[in-house]
């Protein structure tokens, strides 16, 4: 039967891609190597259909070793998921083929390697297979990263590797009570165990799962690696670590707590996690306002969301702790959602931007502009993009962040006043977050597509050939299509969420309108359909007045000629919200007298730099700390022979003394 | 007969050190190690699925043979290794045809004084056996007669020397400890006697003769605080036999300890094992502090093995089934990572002529094989899936879990994650960047990587599926330690 | 939907896109009588209105494909918005329109037009589009927790429905956080309308405008159709203000008598407000621009103390 | 019973002379009292074989004569002349301390053994505790004193302690075992002789405390 090989021509196509790339070390095989993800992509994409149509899949191998038998499983909410992933994935695979740098033998490998470990995460029902997915995750991306930058610094990429070991440390943890308690290695074997791990125990597993996770995910204060791995890393690595990388987390994250572990009463916990979210997402709208590369920007972004999505999680987890099960189903919904959505518009972004940098030469915004005339098929795609990161109607994010907060609304069905303090504040933040991060992608396509250039290589951006251009397109369309028909998608994730919240089945789609317990719903063909109507209507009105007559000139410039600097900057732009959110930022600023010779002209300097809280406050000192500590303790191997005699010696009086 | 085994590498000791020809002594010296291999094959299975062997002086229980399966699989890849190594010295002017005869003869003696020390019944015997290993292995640790290798194996000798005699004084108390529990006129330090009784031993000679051992032997084994000669030998020893120090001879005193835990286990239940827990996570601590603090490529490895040998007396420690498998699957995984990090800290600093980290750079470039299974080392020695070493900690992790010791599990994560960062930040500061002037591109000899790739396919291979055969020998070792795995 | 409901439908949008105008000349004649000025008659903005869409346009050479096609999205954006927002009729009989979904109509159109205002490459245009957005970004949460405690009250976030529901409810509906609220709504249709003292839509001065910045490379047809967009939203804002929190006379069911009596009030409704609106663009000066915050954050923490009010008192 | 106080007279003999030893100025001196602390161990085993009336003490006590209380203070006083060593011992701690440290270590000693003994027989008492006495006292020598011989010294006394342990305890080993610690020490001795010869070559001083290269 066909459908039975597709799990495995999903995992065998990449590895053996990656293998024989690396035996043959051919730029040929490399170019085969990226056939080969796209087609075990599109295996993967029917795997999660042929899921989707007749439920739960599970392969299983046995080995008589101590881990019993490897299993993979595919279920719905996992399907849906894997189903937009590999999309995505078909879709970096050709623009890594079609770019043109052309292909190397070494990221092809790792472009197959990655994509494997995420697809073998996403569908792993064994502790080990799990581990091994998520760090062989890390490493490949890291790899794919820093490996193959002539740059003598690494402590970046160091950085990334650490917080994420730290990560998969504490689930490492997390999973290895979760086996112990049920005994079983396969996790589908585990369900509700917070029984038996005991309130206390459980609340311990589930934050250690949410911040482990949350490493990857750019969760406060794991944040740091982002932004630099975004700002260096080549944009087919980071394209898929904001998008498939963070869907595993979500996934996986989602399984556990509700799922293997189950939320029982932890509603301080569930409050926590909403608080930490919170922060988290408030803190990359911020950080994406004040960026002057784009790809930080998208990296900013990426924490935005996914700490939008893990307040919405938190919130299922509240509701489900007072034991609302349906308000929990639309709000896992409605996270899940944002997440298939978030990598369809990151994906499409970050190829984007890479494709922006590598024509132009440049990454900053600064030296950008004026793209849209000379790159209209990309600027076109990427205002797609935007307009879905940014919510915007009708496009996909716009229709998953309208769920989001419409989960949030359900105050009223909990009485406890905690719980309706915390959701209008959840409320504002998701608010405030989404306001200021729309102004954030604004200036990025404001100030890298519009205007006029800023240099002369944004000047003659190298031309783009159609095949460059073709793997946006179906990115584009799906954040069209996920925007306009979702609710078919909706209705199958709704069904895939409720089990996790354990009831049998939420409605949430009638036709195309999404609602809950009919407090308002959207009807987001219907809204779309009224927007398309407006525009068209508009132009035909104005076709009727008669043709447009069109005269270009200049930019008006109150007789003075324009030249670079009178162009307004993405600095200039996002100062006067630096301004309102002063205290956030904290700016270092210093103004300068720069000595001139002639006592007329006074040079001034003025310097503005915004410092990395976290890192100067937090991981620098901690890191001084642990070497202060660490070079003490150094001290002891003194060379001394006679020190070091003496260490056995007391150590030996002490242990007979203490416990003779 | 168990003496075959100890004969084999006696005769080959003596033939190469009679040897007049390089090739002729590279010959002998693979082909002694490979036989010795093939001749610890029968004794290993018997002992393993036929129940210990026990003949007058030899006694070989599963646990023996699983230390005679890294002997003389870690000291033929070792052997292998060593040919284009020393081959490289003598191009060099380090080593002359006499230092080669010199070093093989003490290679494969080495050798055969660590076969000695896990085949023998007697305490005491295994005692002289341990001491043995400490002369031998102090000339192979001065084999470059420079001022530090001097110090260095003084060092050795002395501080191993001093834990040696405490363990001795712990093996005597343990002998008058017996005197009471066996029959008249039969006192006897043989290991299979004495387990036997071992419930019926004297509680209170036991407890400080287990101190006194532990200690000890603990000295030899690299447990901190006693282990400060360890850095000093390993990095000034040559690069095979800072391999075989880290690999083996460790835990050739870790078996000791071992063999003292399991009769203290039995009489005093809890005592030994609280003290392992403690020692482990010493251990780990101060060496976490080192490992972020070296710069020296082979002090950096040797206080891995100090962090290692921690996790593994940890693991003991805390017993269980859990926690035996984990240190068990730990001891088997760090022999052979470990063995391989030297490995590839031995090509590099060959080729460098340096071992200080922060003047190498660009190995991606000049020695990408290498390279690649330096970094695939580090994963694996840092504990990432899927290799064995992982298998090992996680192990550990649920056995303490699964104990309810949650603050020695959670000082333990955070310390292998710090171990991590301070690993990553070194073998990435010398994978990348630019290589300086006068590197050449290209591998330094291609035979020594055949150990290499053997030892990572067996690391990863290990982590990921365990065949049959090897879990039945592990659940054999489990039985000694009354868990069944 | 059937045909009655498409025609109240279409009746209410030509309301809209007949009045609004309307309702700014209103507001300028107010202010000019103020001043002791006669001012322009009422009918002024129609003919501007007519005036530009008859002329050919000029565009910067900077400016991309984008430029053109700004003023039809924002125009129907207002348009979409137009259907969705009720006008005579609420209730069960009236549209479903989400309010959520309105707010993010209207970032969209904000949206577009800051962009519009980043082509061309001048200094005023991004000097708007960056003051626009230090406004919106205060201004759009404001607005949702507003809709959020209007919804939390009436239980849904259908438009039609809240409006509805106060109509039916009447004075039992009354409550502080309605009133938080409606102030809260009542400084963001200032700041979002750019009106005093977020901005003065009558002055072209650099260093103050707003708006008019963002506008300034748009001519002709396209300038005539972002006015219109703007105006546009001025009325449904002040459509969802009257709607929302002063309901009184809209039409709960289909009746001709009750539809007319729901026009009737809406206009008079709308004129009130405008007259309102006038009275503070007079006495009120334009603030400093960073000002504006602490006003902002007022309104912000108005409808974030109405939610929270609900739900403690 | 005549045995017994003979061995618990000379046990008590032995641990003065290992504070002997601990107040050598000399390296003559030190050998000599070393070489004296050896002989009288040998004694203790000889009195220990007469009242167990087993040979093989016998002849413990016999190589315990040969080796350590002949061979190897010839050895060392060899060295001593052949490597130019200076005479003086060069204490780290000086000597009144040491002795003051020793006499601590007597009591931990006693402290340490005290539950043991209560199981034990007569002989036993005060004899584990001195051999542990004498164990700890070399090894402080070995930390307190800078020369590579001294702490060969040291290590030679840490083993006596021992010897009076294993003896008086358990009146001996197995055979093999004794003759292969025997073999053992002998040729620790040796080797550490060889390295110290090689020392000298390569640092031209056979004081430990230069050797501190290696550290950190």
């Amino acid at each position: 039967m066909f459908p039975a090989i597709l799990p495995y021509l999903m995992l065998a196509l990449p590895l053996s891609a990656a293998v024989a790339s690396l035996l043959l070390r051919d730029r040929r095989v490399g170019a085969m190597a990226y056939v080969c993800a796209a087609a075990s992509a599109v295996s993967a994409a029917m795997w999660s259909v042929v899921v989707l149509l007749h439920g739960t899949q599970t392969y299983s191998w046995d080995t008589s070793s101590v881990w019993s038998s490897y299993a993979i499983t595919l279920d719905p909410l996992g399907a849906l998921v894997l189903l937009i992933s590999s999309l995505t994935f078909a879709c970096v695979a050709l623009y890594s083929l079609f770019s043109r740098e052309g292909v190397t033998v070494r990221g092809a490998v790792l472009f197959n390697l990655f994509m494997l470990s995420v697809m073998l995460a996403m569908v792993a029902d064994h502790v080990l297979l799990l581990l091994v997915a998520w760090e062989s995750m890390s490493l490949t991306s890291f790899l794919g990263a820093w490996g193959d930058r002539e740059d003598q610094d690494t402590s970046a990429g160091w950085r990334y590797l650490a917080v994420t070991h730290f990560g998969a440390a504490l689930l490492i943890a997390a999973f290895s009570f979760l086996a112990i308690t049920s005994g079983e290695v396969r996790l589908s074997a585990m369900l509700g165990l917070s029984g038996s791990l005991g309130p206390a125990v459980s609340a311990l597993v589930i934050l250690m799962v949410f911040l482990g996770f949350g490493s990857k995910l750019g969760l406060l204060p794991f944040h740091i690696w982002m932004p630099d791995l975004y700002g260096r890393a080549h944009s087919t690595i980071t394209s898929l670590l904001s998008t498939a990388a963070s869907n595993v987390a979500v996934l996986v994250l989602v399984r556990t707590v509700f799922g293997y572990v189950g939320v029982g009463q932890q509603q301080v916990l569930a409050l926590t996690i909403m608080g930490l979210a919170a922060l988290t997402a408030l803190w990359g709208a911020w950080q994406a306002l004040m960026q002057a590369e784009g790809s930080r920007v998208l990296a900013y972004s990426s924490m935005e969301n996914m700490g939008l999505i893990l307040l919405t999680i938190g919130a299922a987890m509240l509701f489900q702790s007072y034991g609302a099960g349906e308000p929990a189903a639309f709000a896992l919904m409605a996270a899940m959602f944002h997440l298939v959505n978030h990598t369809v518009f990151k994906a499409l972004l970050l190829m984007g931007a890479g494709t922006v940098r590598r024509a132009t030469g440049e990454g900053s915004m600064e030296r950008l502009g004026g793209l849209a005339r000379t790159m209209p098929g990309l600027s076109a795609v990427f205002l797609v993009g935007v307009l879905s990161v940014a919510a915007l109607p009708p496009f996909n994010g716009f229709v998953s962040e309208w769920a989001m907060f419409k989960s949030l609304m359900h105050a009223e069905l909990i009485s406890d006043p905690l719980v309706q303090l915390a959701l209008p504040l959840a409320i504002a933040v998701m608010a405030l977050c989404t306001a200021i991060a729309a102004a954030a992608y604004l200036r990025l396509y404001g100030f890298t597509f519009l205007g006029r250039p800023r240099s002369a290589g944004a000047c003659r951006p190298r031309p783009m050939a159609f095949s460059e251009l073709f793997p946006f397109i179906p990115l584009a369309l799906l954040c069209l299509l996920l925007g306009v028909a979702s609710f078919p998608l909706l209705r199958e994730l709704a069904a895939s969420v409720s089990p996790l919240v354990g009831i049998p089945g939420v409605q949430v789609v009638e036709g195309s309108s999404i609602s809950l317990l009919h407090q308002g719903g959207l009807d987001p063909l219907g809204l779309s359909a009224l927007l398309a109507g407006g525009v068209l209507l508009c132009y035909l009105a104005m076709r009727a007045l008669g043709p447009r007559r069109l005269v270009r000139g200049d930019t008006w410039d109150c007789g003075t000629p324009l030249d670079r600097r009178t162009q307004y900057t993405p600095t200039g732009f996002s100062q006067p919200l630096l301004k309102v959110f002063t205290k956030v930022y904290a700016p270092v600023t210093e103004v300068r007298e720069d000595p001139r010779p002639s006592p007329y002209i006074r040079g001034v300097r003025f310097e503005q730099r915004l410092p990395e809280v976290f890192l100067e406050r937090f991981y620098l000192p901690l890191s001084a700390a642990a070497i202060a500590l660490a070079m003490r303790v150094k001290r002891m191997q003194s060379g001394s022979i006679q020190a070091y005699l003496a260490y056995i010696m007391i150590t030996l009086i002490v242990l007979l003394v203490v416990l003779r | 007969m168990v003496e075959l085994l100890l004969l084999v590498p006696l005769v080959t000791a003596l033939l190469c050190g009679m040897s007049r020809s390089e090739r002729s002594i590279f010959t002998l010296s693979v082909a002694g190690s490979l036989i010795t291999a093939l001749v610890a094959i029968p004794y290993c299975h018997a002992a393993f699925f036929q129940g210990p062997l026990d003949r007058g002086l030899w006694y070989l229980d599963p646990l023996s043979a699983l230390f005679v399966c890294i002997i003389v699989a870690v000291t033929a890849l070792v052997s292998v290794y060593s040919v284009e190594y020393l081959k490289h010295d003598r191009q060099e002017g380090e080593a002359n045809i006499r230092d080669l005869r010199y070093y093989h003869f003490l290679l494969h003696l080495f050798a055969l004084s660590m076969l000695l020390v896990v085949v023998v019944d007697s305490l005491g015997l295994m005692w002289i056996a341990i001491e043995a290993t400490t002369l031998v292995s102090a000339f192979l640790v001065g084999f470059y007669k420079k001022s530090e290798a001097m110090e260095a194996s003084w060092k050795y000798l002395i501080i191993c020397s001093v834990g040696i005699t405490l363990a001795l004084l712990g093996i005597i108390l343990l002998y008058a400890s017996s005197s009471g529990a066996l029959p008249e006129g039969t006192d006897s330090l043989d290991w299979s006697v004495l387990r036997s009784v071992a419930e019926r031993l004297d509680p209170a000679l036991l407890k400080v003769s287990f101190i006194l051992m532990l200690v000890g032997l603990g000295t030899k084994a690299g447990l901190a605080p006693m282990h400060t000669w360890l850095p000093d030998a390993h990095s000034q020893a040559p690069t095979p036999i800072s391999a075989l120090l880290s690999a083996v001879l460790l835990n050739c005193a870790m078996y000791g300890i071992l063999r003292a835990h399991l009769l203290v286990e039995a009489a005093v239940p809890g005592f030994s094992s609280s003290l392992l827990v403690a020692f482990g996570l010493f251990s780990l601590l101060i060496a976490t502090a080192f490992i972020l603090t070296s710069r020296d490529l082979k002090r950096f490895l040797a206080f891995s093995s100090v962090e290692h040998m921690g996790i593994i007396a940890l693991g003991f420690g805390i017993g269980g089934p859990l926690g035996i498998f984990g240190a068990l699957m730990h001891l088997i995984a760090h022999s052979l990572t470990k063995t391989l990090m030297f490995f590839s800290a031995g090509n590099v600093i060959q080729k460098y002529g340096t071992r200080e980290m922060r003047e190498i750079k660009g190995l991606g470039r000049t020695m990408p094989v290498t390279a690649g299974l330096l970094i695939a080392g580090m994963a694996a020695i840092a504990g990432t899936p899927p290799f064995a070493i992982f298998i090992g900690e996680f192990f550990i992790l649920s056995g303490a879990l699964a104990s309810g010791a949650y603050v020695p599990a959670g000082l333990f994560l955070l310390l292998i994650v710090a171990v991590f960062a301070g690993m990553t930040y070194r073998v990435l500061g010398m994978c990348s960047g630019e290589p300086q002037e006068g590197v050449s591109e290209g591998e330094i000899g291609r035979w020594r990587l055949l150990p290499m790739a053997v030892l990572a396919m067996t690391v990863l291979v290990l982590g990921i599926y365990q065949p049959g055969p090897f879990m039945d020998a592990i659940s054999a070792i489990g039985r000694l330690f009354g868990v069944s795995i | 939907m059937d045909l009655t409901k498409l025609l109240i439908v279409l009746l209410e949008v030509l309301f809209l896109l007949m009045v609004s105008p309307l309702l700014t000349g209103v507001v300028r004649r107010v202010k000019s009588w103020m001043q002791c000025r006669s001012g322009p008659s009422v009918l002024q903005p129609y003919r501007d209105l007519w005036k530009l869409f008859r002329k050919s346009t000029v565009a910067s050479r900077e400016a991309s494909w984008l430029f053109l096609l700004i003023p039809y999205v924002c125009l129907g954006a207002m348009l979409c918005l137009s259907v969705i927002v009720p006008v005579f009729s609420a209730g069960p009989a009236g549209k479903t329109g989400d309010m959520l979904a309105a707010v993010y109509v209207l970032g969209l159109f904000r949206f577009m037009m800051v962009l519009g205002g980043l082509e061309g490459g001048s200094s005023f245009g991004g000097m708007g589009s960056s003051r626009e957005m230090m406004i919106s970004a205060i201004v759009e949460p404001t607005l949702l927790l507003s809709i959020f405690s209007v919804a939390a009250i009436s239980g849904s976030t259908d438009l039609s429905f809240i409006s509805g529901f106060f109509a039916s409810s009447g004075a039992e509906a009354l409550s502080p956080s309605l009133f938080l609220a409606a102030a809260a709504i009542s400084i963001s249709l200032l700041a979002e309308n750019s009106r005093v003292p977020f901005d003065n839509p009558a002055t072209h001065l650099e260093l103050t405008m707003v708006h008019e910045g963002m506008l300034l490379e748009y001519s002709g047809r396209e300038l005539g159709m972002m006015e219109l967009a703007s105006q546009l939203r001025l009325t449904l804002f002040m459509v969802i203000l009257s709607n929302v929190f002063f309901p009184w006379g809209i039409a709960l069911g289909t009746g001709v008598g009750e539809l007319a009596l729901g026009a009737g009030s809406i206009a008079l409704k709308l004129l009130l407000i405008s007259a309102g609106l006038a009275m503070v663009e007079s006495v009120m000066a334009k603030m400093r621009l960073f000002r504006l915050p602490n006003l902002l954050t007022i309104s912000f923490t108005l409808s974030l103390l109405a939610v929270m009010s609900y739900y403690i008192l | 019973m005549l045995s017994i106080d003979t061995i618990n007279f000379l046990a008590a003999a032995i641990l003065l002379v290992s504070l002997l030893v601990m107040a050598s100025t000399r390296m003559g001196q030190l050998v000599r009292s070393f070489a004296l602390q050896s002989i009288m161990l040998a004694a203790v085993a000889a009195v220990l074989a007469h009242q167990t009336g087993s040979d093989h003490i016998y002849l413990v006590a016999a190589l315990t004569l040969v080796v350590k209380g002949v061979a190897i203070p010839r050895f060392l006083t060899y060295s001593v002349d052949r490597l130019k060593v200076r005479r003086e011992i060069e204490p780290l701690v000086g000597i009144p301390a040491s002795l003051l440290i020793s006499g601590g270590l007597v009591i931990v000693a006693y402290y340490v053994t005290e539950p043991l003994i209560s199981s034990a027989e007569a002989v036993t008492r005060n004899c584990l505790a001195i051999s542990l006495s004498v164990v700890f006292i070399g090894m402080f020598m070995m930390i307190s004193r800078r020369k590579a011989i001294t702490q060969m010294v040291g290590l030679l006394m840490m083993e006596n302690g021992l010897f009076l342990g294993i003896i008086s305890t358990t009146y001996g080993m197995p055979l093999i075992v004794e003759i292969g610690i025997f073999f053992d020490v002998f040729m620790a001795v040796l080797i550490m002789g060889i390295f110290a010869y090689r020392i000298n070559r390569s640092f031209e001083t056979l004081d430990t405390t230069f050797m501190r290269r290696l550290r950190g």
